[in-house]
């Protein structure tokens, strides 16, 4: 779900970059205020490269398999890092794989991190929403949630820019027909997506719970 | 997965001399000069700078002729329907076959905008040590915190997808061999993405302890974040000409 | 030092199984070479019988990993042909000689990857139809053999090294495996449970046993057999006992037998 | 068996340094414990004189890998406190006295962290403001020392087992620090480099060694007092070589010495 070297015209990429270059700034700001900023870098890192490895896993889907786009669960794993996280992740997949691009990078990062920082917003909400649900349950809710916004508003975004802004214009009638088409081939994808966040996020919790941000755990141990 | 986008950075071609920061300015102009492109006219000269720039830094054929595959397929399926579907001047038919003009046009340009920066982009890379050209991104003022974490990332993705080759090679000497899905499978694989994401998290605190046990983060300044600052004639010279270059493509582009 | 415990292997068990194989391992010009590097192993030749215990020993980067990998079919030989069993090792054969195959990797953190250990050993069995109440049984059972039911419940993060190592090792012994394989085993591991552990082994009704180690003496306790690896070549193939004491050859290879 | 090398440190190395202070390292009631879990260490209360080489023995699970990280500051103890050449360990002075201590992991995995093996041992050098082009040439000595030429410049993940080992303990001699800390270096080894790296720790000019080990006649060569770790105490404190030939001590301890 990258967008090529060389479909989108140069005004937009600019825009792309301009767009994550505010973001990322404002983010890197929060960071070297913060107590340590060094301290989270390699956490930042590492968990940057196994988000980007984790969602490599190729799951079998018969006939064919499909992978993870993670993105959402990225969010609230990094928080502040989080788009930094994006852009770098998006940085090594041009490079070494050729998906996406450098001049595509900024629209990328744009496609994949604001959706999932709004995920991570969502996945949030367990503690306050999902405060009188069973906590396992809640978990689960939120995590589904935080994965499917975090794919869905990718492949939204990703669809409308390309639509919109590939040279040359379809009819109008013909962009609409591709548009629900292909918005109705993910649905499926969508909601794998969110189970599988929803999985991971059940791990963690029983594995890692820290890693959850501002983690249930530490929230149970206060009262 | 093997990363060795760097695997040619040995060679000794007039790319490879040029030093890391100016190439780094100079390609990413021309990046994005290519990216501005939009006049049918400017396509072969577009093609042939990079062509140019390539034979110069003598990488193998082989090497762009491998990496272009996937992203090649991608945009084509991206792109290729173009010619079928869009625009109204139709250049030829055959049965419900409509090959039209506008579409055809589109895909020409689209496709070589993508050669040509991808090219660029794989020259940018390929001829030099990629620690060396995060280490020019650091002297050209990018923030430490992502160039260390662009470092890191460097290291760790090779290990973490070796780490998760490994782990699922463990699954299937254990006997797991998915052929469909169900609740059971799709937790097996959330369970490998946990663990390796958990696995990483526990790693990135003893790097990160190993990496204070090794003076990390206190001495701001320190010999490895300045390089020295040298005028290199040979450098400058390269990147007057890619600039050059740069400017002539987008004013073409503006005044035309 | 005590003497090595030869013949003390439930032949019965081994017996019933598959009497008409002799041959249990066959490995025939095996050549391996990781990608744009030299090559790791030449032209390897061997054979392992059934009811053999074999130590693979080497310097390190010799290839013992390598070649053990090569044998449970994560890594693909340049050429060269490994038969498990009477089977030739191959992508349609894989899956069916695996089930045969019991290996533990040489780092633990690579074998053990569900939320918690208990998890981890029952994963194994559960992919073979065990049903999970059982699984769960035999896997208590295992985990207490190993002095691990007190951890049995948290994951692999929150173990020693030791620990690490004893889980691993639990997660193959479910399998129940024919063959097992087992790289630097004792790695790791205090005195106590290298005893210990080799008295398991001892015991195991498995037919092939092959371990790499870098531990002569306890090596020496467990297998009959010894195979050197160096320059990418077996070089010594002899009991392990007669290896041990013949100085020379161990100091040939790398292998000074005082440490 | 040869006699452990007594009396060998470089006395001079030791006494132009810090010949004020006679105690490196002084730990006074520490106790610590994971969250959520039982006590690990109760009390452990010891001193290492400067020039001692000591070794810390116990079972798998003691807390010796946890008594080590608490010693560098990696872990905070619950009460009790820890003096490093006569500097309290907190958190103001711990960059400080880390710049004198060397500590080597059990898993050499998480000392590797930059994208190749020659990066990683110029890595503390450099921070410590050596130049560049300096650090690169001792560290090529280093890595020739430890027959790590040939990898330098490959990434961590392509090394052998216990070329890894090396690597790590080549990263912290890198450091030249006063006081070493190794957690079970051996371990991976073979013979021939478990010999020579004994070579190189007796004579490496350190004031204070402390290693973990689970190879009790390695040990004894390279160190002269062990501390044997159990509940959660240091239950022994003998020269190393009167604890190996004390043979009803060592059992009592879990440590059977023909393992
Ligand atoms: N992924 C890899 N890519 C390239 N080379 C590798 C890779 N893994 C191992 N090697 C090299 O192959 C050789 C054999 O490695 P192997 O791990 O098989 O050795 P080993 O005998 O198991 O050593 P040890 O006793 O230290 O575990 C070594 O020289 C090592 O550097
Ligand atoms: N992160 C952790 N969380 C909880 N418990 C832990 C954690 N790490 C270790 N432990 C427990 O603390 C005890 C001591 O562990 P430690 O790693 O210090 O032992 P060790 O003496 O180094 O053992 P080994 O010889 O196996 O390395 C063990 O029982 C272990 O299970
Ligand atoms: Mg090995
Ligand atoms: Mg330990």
């Amino acid at each position: 779900m990258h967008i090529s070297e060389g479909l989108l015209s140069a005004k937009v990429c600019l825009a792309g970059y301009g767009i994550t270059g505010l973001i990322t700034w404002y983010s890197l700001r929060k960071i070297s205020h913060s107590s340590d900023p060094t301290a989270g870098v390699p956490k930042a890192a590492l968990l940057t490269a196994a988000f980007f490895v984790a969602s490599s896993i190729r799951v079998p889907v018969p006939p064919a398999s499909i992978h993870m786009v993670l993105n959402g669960l990225l969010g609230a794993v990094l928080d502040i890092y989080a788009f930094p996280a994006v852009l770098v992740g998006l940085l090594f997949q041009a490079v070494m794989f050729g998906h996406g691009g450098l001049s595509t990078l900024g629209i990328n990062a744009v496609i994949m991190g604001i959706p999932a920082l709004i995920a991570a917003q969502v996945f949030q909400w367990h503690q306050s929403l999902g405060r009188h649900l069973n906590r396992t349950l809640s978990l689960n809710l939120f995590g589904f949630l935080a994965g499917v916004i975090g794919i869905g508003l990718s492949c939204l975004l990703f669809l409308g820019i390309t639509i919109l802004t590939i040279p040359s214009g379809f009819d109008a009638a013909t962009e609409q027909t591709a548009i629900r088409g292909l918005t109705l081939v993910h649905i499926p994808l969508v909601i794998v997506e969110g189970i599988f966040t929803s999985m991971v996020v059940s791990f963690l919790y029983r594995v890692k719970p820290e890693l959850l941000i501002s983690s249930p755990s530490s929230h149970e141990t206060s009262h | 997965m093997k990363l060795a986008i760097d695997q040619y950075a040995h060679l000794s071609s007039p790319i490879h001399r040029w030093d890391a920061r100016y190439k780094l300015i100079g390609l990413l102009t021309l990046i994005f000069a290519f990216a501005f492109v939009e006049d049918l006219r400017l396509v072969p000269v577009m093609l042939l700078v990079v062509v140019g720039l390539y034979w110069l830094s003598r990488l193998p054929l082989e090497f762009l002729t491998t990496r272009l595959q996937y992203p090649g397929i991608f945009i084509l399926a991206m792109v290729g329907i173009l010619p079928f579907l869009s625009g109204e001047t139709v250049l030829w038919r055959m049965g419900f076959l409509t090959i039209r003009q506008e579409g055809s046009l589109a895909l020409i340009l689209v496709l070589s905008r993508f050669l040509a920066i991808f090219t660029t982009g794989l020259v940018l890379c390929g001829t030099g040590s990629f620690i060396r050209l995060v280490k020019a991104m650091r002297s050209l003022g990018l923030s430490r915190i992502l160039t260390d974490m662009i470092l890191l990332v460097y290291r760790y993705l090779t290990e973490l997808s070796y780490q998760l080759t490994t782990m699922q090679h463990a699954t299937q000497l254990r006997g797991f061999q998915p052929l469909k899905l169900n609740r059971r499978n799709l937790e097996i694989y959330a369970a490998l993405a946990g663990s390796l994401l958990v696995r990483s998290y526990h790693q990135s605190q003893e790097v990160y302890q190993a990496m204070q046990l090794r003076g990390y983060g206190v001495t701001p300044g320190s010999a490895q974040a300045q390089s020295r600052v040298t005028l290199d004639t040979y450098s400058a010279i390269a990147l007057l000409i890619t600039l050059g270059v740069s400017i002539g493509l987008i004013g073409f582009e503006v005044l035309a | 030092m005590s003497e090595p415990i030869l013949n003390e292997l439930p032949k019965s068990a081994i017996a019933d199984k598959t009497s008409a194989i002799a041959v249990g391992v066959q490995v025939s010009d095996l050549v391996f070479s990781y990608p744009h590097q030299g090559i790791i192993l030449q032209n390897i030749s061997f054979t392992l019988n059934l009811g053999e215990r074999v130590a693979l020993l080497g310097r390190t980067g010799s290839g013992k990993s390598t070649l053990m990998e090569n044998l449970v079919g994560l890594k693909r030989p340049n050429s060269g042909e490994i038969q498990i069993l009477g089977t030739t090792l191959g992508p349609e054969t894989l899956f069916q000689v695996r089930q045969q195959i019991g290996f533990a990797f040489q780092d633990p953190n690579n074998q053990l990857f569900m939320p918690t250990i208990l998890e981890d050993v029952i994963f194994g069995p559960c992919n073979y139809g065990v049903p999970e109440a059982l699984a769960r049984e035999q896997a208590d059972q295992l985990l207490a053999g190993f002095s691990l039911s007190e951890v049995a419940h948290r994951s692999v993060h929150e173990l020693s090294g030791g620990q690490k190592r004893l889980a691993a090792l639990a997660t193959v012994l479910a399998l129940n495996p024919d063959i097992l394989i087992l790289d630097e085993p004792t790695n790791g591991l205090d005195p106590w449970w290298r005893r210990h552990l080799a008295e398991i082994l001892i015991q195991l009704p498995v037919q092939i046993l092959l371990i790499a180690s870098h531990d002569l003496h306890w090596v020496s306790r467990v297998t009959q057999r010894a195979l050197v690896l160096k320059q990418g070549q077996i070089q010594v193939d002899q009991p392990t006992i007669a290896l041990l004491q013949d100085r020379p050859t161990l100091e040939s290879c790398g292998l000074p037998p005082d440490y």
